[in-house]
């Protein structure tokens, strides 16, 4: 198995971007990154992408061949992942094991979804269609239900408040002030986040991410060839993908993800490292209370500790363990396929110095957790500036 | 296709007549008992473990051998959520309430919570009702004990 | 790189299989395959499924991690990979890769499709958002009639006719007379198929392959691993997969798929073999005029003698070349995401000698075509039975 | 959603005004030229080639210079096809003719055949027209020259 280097990264503005199909919008962050990494469309070996559906949001399935056609390129391999809102890191991760495993030298992972075609309701409808069909949707569990029911359980047993979740939401805003492509660019008070409209209780517009169009790419090489290519280049230290029952009812506890522990254990013992070795995490916060149980599923935080930490400011852009400098999905918006793209996007550009007005200092380790579903799939990883 | 009416609402009425059908149906066997207002589970022949709602396959010992069979209604509420935004299929609904109860077997089934938000409370005795206006699945609601 | 060998295969009957969801489906085909290889679910190490599209036909996406939770196995990674009608094809190919490459030692590969909920026009439109929704679907053209338009041109050039095609549904509708587990089971004559109801003029109904619900699934382990398991081991000598422009009047030639020859040309390189060495073949015969394509664009024919080939009964069973003995997706049906899968599972049955009523004797290696959309997509593999 | 209209049909008239909008949206650009009843492609103003319909990427060159420019709708039918079995947005026009033409420019289209099917023949002269019923691409029909 060979060591991989992410060279190249791009990313759309996110947003609600009007008439304008995912494809172009992959295409559009896919020559940013080949121009990052000094490449041409010839340069690629096969694309990855990861779409939820563009079956239901763009009346297109089949995305995959439509990129490297409209790159310009015929014949390269072109294969759609999915796995709801991780078909992003799914995408990045089989870019990733197709160059370790010797079958391709450069591979486009890419990330996208179009959503803003939808009223609201029917995005919720779809994105709902992502958990068990027969035995929650049709009783009308959505997405946010689902967090906002483990959000309840999460409050029993911590003590976890609405006050902690509005935390999160307030700093991942403030981080996306310095993020020219994140879709919101305003300051937000806990009160605001406490006031704003229930959507599902406990959780209020506010813990929620937004509806987003939006594209992200990565160019993924073998390590050895990582100084044939401009820039810094980033080492992939390791990968990690886990599956859990698609019902939240099916699972033992509702205060956190088996999943998400199981994804990091992987990725830490592949990479033979600790949380403590982490500087800096984009994590999957989809709604407040995701990101605050992923901090303790992944062992940064004791259980019940995640809350307060976001109180307290730890995990902000000057905190001690930065968490969502790029505004995360919260403000940063979630265009479901081009999240776990962007999360790794967001990464590498901080490894390599590479991330403007809101770079933080001194970041070699950095770590990615995406989520799809209700927890049924999670996908981490970990990268480091290389040399 | 209607978003409306979600998709898997279409019901099939036949009768599968395959010589050699190795499909072990489960939500098939679930669907026809609720509509008799009856839950149920799989039970396993191999370690008696009784799964709700049904599985093909035994999470306890990997057994196939699995029997579709009828279980008490009878639980305790143990989270909950009020939707106020939902998918077109519930919009005239909202705000609704749904529910994850644990069964007095120990075994757990989401389910729309028909009590009022004020007296809801963690560990809630909670017994199943079947919804007239809904199918399948879906006809699940829980009432106070 | 490690060799791959397949070592069970699993298949439900393919048909219209009423009120059961395409998780159920891939669940009985999976437990088949594995007690085929003398497995158990906690031998599993990750799971792929191809799927078209849970969302449009079964209200329920995010596929991939139901199959572990309803095999019982908790935490196994799992992967759906859609590229339309070589979705199936896919999930094979990543299975081996994830194999080659060191990253796991068992994979389940399986692919389903539940389309049978759906009336005909809207499955239709389903199919039809795999060519290019902007400049082909929302003109009205459908999949039977891109695949029209290329039997036209095909017409034209070399002079192909309705009988050559009506003679490759006859065909694989008596070698579905064979399979238990085909949709038809009816012996249909040349005169049915050029008087039955035109579709796309000139492909007729029975032109046509049909909406089918179904799924198969195969256990992938090392080559090395082989003898550990029960049975014949089959070795998968190569795999390959190639993509195409998105719309058919993007590409030059309309009588064939440049997709296709660079496809196999990559597995007989990798396999280091030639059409001559291949004593069996399933192709996809999504419309009889594509069986007829991908043979000449295979090179087991020359452009414009695929027709005259099946009229003259050399891909029959019985020929010198069999073609679809498990009655193709004409005949054995096609639930979109399975038939990549079972086209890998009827040459694996094949070499194993496995193949029942319908084994053809003395078969040493056979190939696979599965084709995407209007030829977006192709894959290929070639197998060889094992010792 | 409703699939008698494809979704894709949601149209959105509003004005993107993105700092760094580095997107070529030739989706849109093609079809408000196609609202004036214009076909138009990409010029690549590295090799000079012109793609119909526009693309963001030149396949001839790779260059990423391209511009939205009208081209000539005048051609000859290479291949057709009559359907009789359509999606539910064509179920009202069946049976309906689509076809692709090679324009004079040598880049090929996709469009409704407009021309009685006893007409046609391999290399018919035809010219673009567009349909005041529908919208964006699916405006494209083919007439005789
Ligand atoms: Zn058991
Ligand atoms: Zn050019």
């Amino acid at each position: 198995m060979r060591d991989v280097a992410v060279i190249g990264t791009g990313m759309t503005k996110f947003g609600s971007l009007g008439r304008v199909t995912s494809r172009e919008l992959v295409t559009a962050a896919s020559i940013e990154a080949m121009k990052d990494a000094g490449i041409e469309p010839k340069d690629i070996d096969a694309v990855y992408i990861g779409q939820l559906s563009g079956d239901i949001f763009e009346h297109q399935m089949h995305a995959a061949p439509g990129i490297p056609d409209y790159l310009g390129l015929a014949n390269v391999p072109a294969t759609r992942v999915e796995a709801a809102c991780a078909s992003g890191g799914l995408s990045i991760m089989h870019a990733v094991m197709a160059v370790a495993g010797g079958f391709y030298d450069l591979v486009l992972a890419a990330g996208a979804e179009k959503m803003t075609n939808l009223p609201t309701a029917h995005v919720t409808e779809a994105l709902s269609m992502c958990a068990d069909d027969v035995f929650e949707v049709s009783l009308g569990v959505t997405f946010p239900g689902a967090f906002a029911m483990m959000a309840r359980a999460h409050d029993k047993e911590y003590g976890t408040n609405a006050e902690m979740r509005a935390a999160v939401a307030v700093k991942n805003h403030e981080h996306a002030l310095l993020n020219p492509k994140a879709q919101f660019q305003k300051q937000i008070s806990i009160d605001k986040v406490l006031n704003s409209i229930m959507i599902a209780d406990p959780l209020t517009l506010y813990d929620c991410s937004p509806i987003t169009d939006g594209a992200a790419a990565a160019i993924v090489v073998p390590w050895e060839d990582r100084h044939k290519y401009e820039g810094i280049p980033v080492k992939v230290r390791s990968f990690a993908q886990a599956s859990d029952t698609m019902s939240l009812h099916d699972r033992s506890d509702l205060t956190g993800f088996t999943t998400t522990k199981i994804a990091a254990q992987k990725a830490f013992r592949m990479a033979n490292l600790e949380p403590k070795d982490i500087d800096i995490l984009e994590i999957h916060d989809c709604f407040t209370i995701a990101e605050i149980m992923a901090l303790e599923d992944m062992g940064f935080y004791k259980k019940g500790e995640g809350g307060r930490a976001a109180l307290d400011g730890e995990t902000r852009r000057d905190g001690h363990l930065p968490v969502n400098v790029s505004g995360g999905l919260k403000a940063k918006g979630h265009p479901i396929g081009a999240t776990g793209v962007a999360q790794v996007v967001e990464i590498a550009n901080q490894l390599r110095g590479k991330a403007g007005k809101r770079q933080v200092a001194d970041v070699e380790i950095g770590m990615t957790q995406n989520l799809g579903g209700s927890g049924s799939t999670i996908v981490c990883h970990i990268l480091e500036r290389g040399d | 296709m209607d978003l409306d009416r979600p998709l898997f609402a279409t019901f099939w009425n036949g009768v599968i007549d395959l010589e050699h059908d190795s499909i072990n149906r489960v939500i098939e066997k679930y669907e026809r008992l609720i509509e008799e207002g009856k839950i149920s589970g799989s039970k396993c022949h191999a370690c008696t473990r009784i799964m709700v709602p049904p599985r093909p396959v035994c999470r306890t010992c990997g057994s196939t051998d699995i029997e579709v069979v009828e279980v008490e209604g009878q639980g305790r509420l143990l989270t909950w959520t009020t939707i106020y935004v939902g998918p077109p299929s519930y919009e005239n609904n909202v705000p609704y309430t749904v529910g994850i109860v644990e069964l007095t077997n120990g075994e757990r089934l989401t389910g729309i919570v028909d009590i009022p938000v004020s007296e809801l409370k963690y560990d809630l005795p909670v017994t199943a009702a079947f919804d007239d206006e809904r199918q399948g699945a879906a006809r699940l609601r829980w009432k106070k004990a």
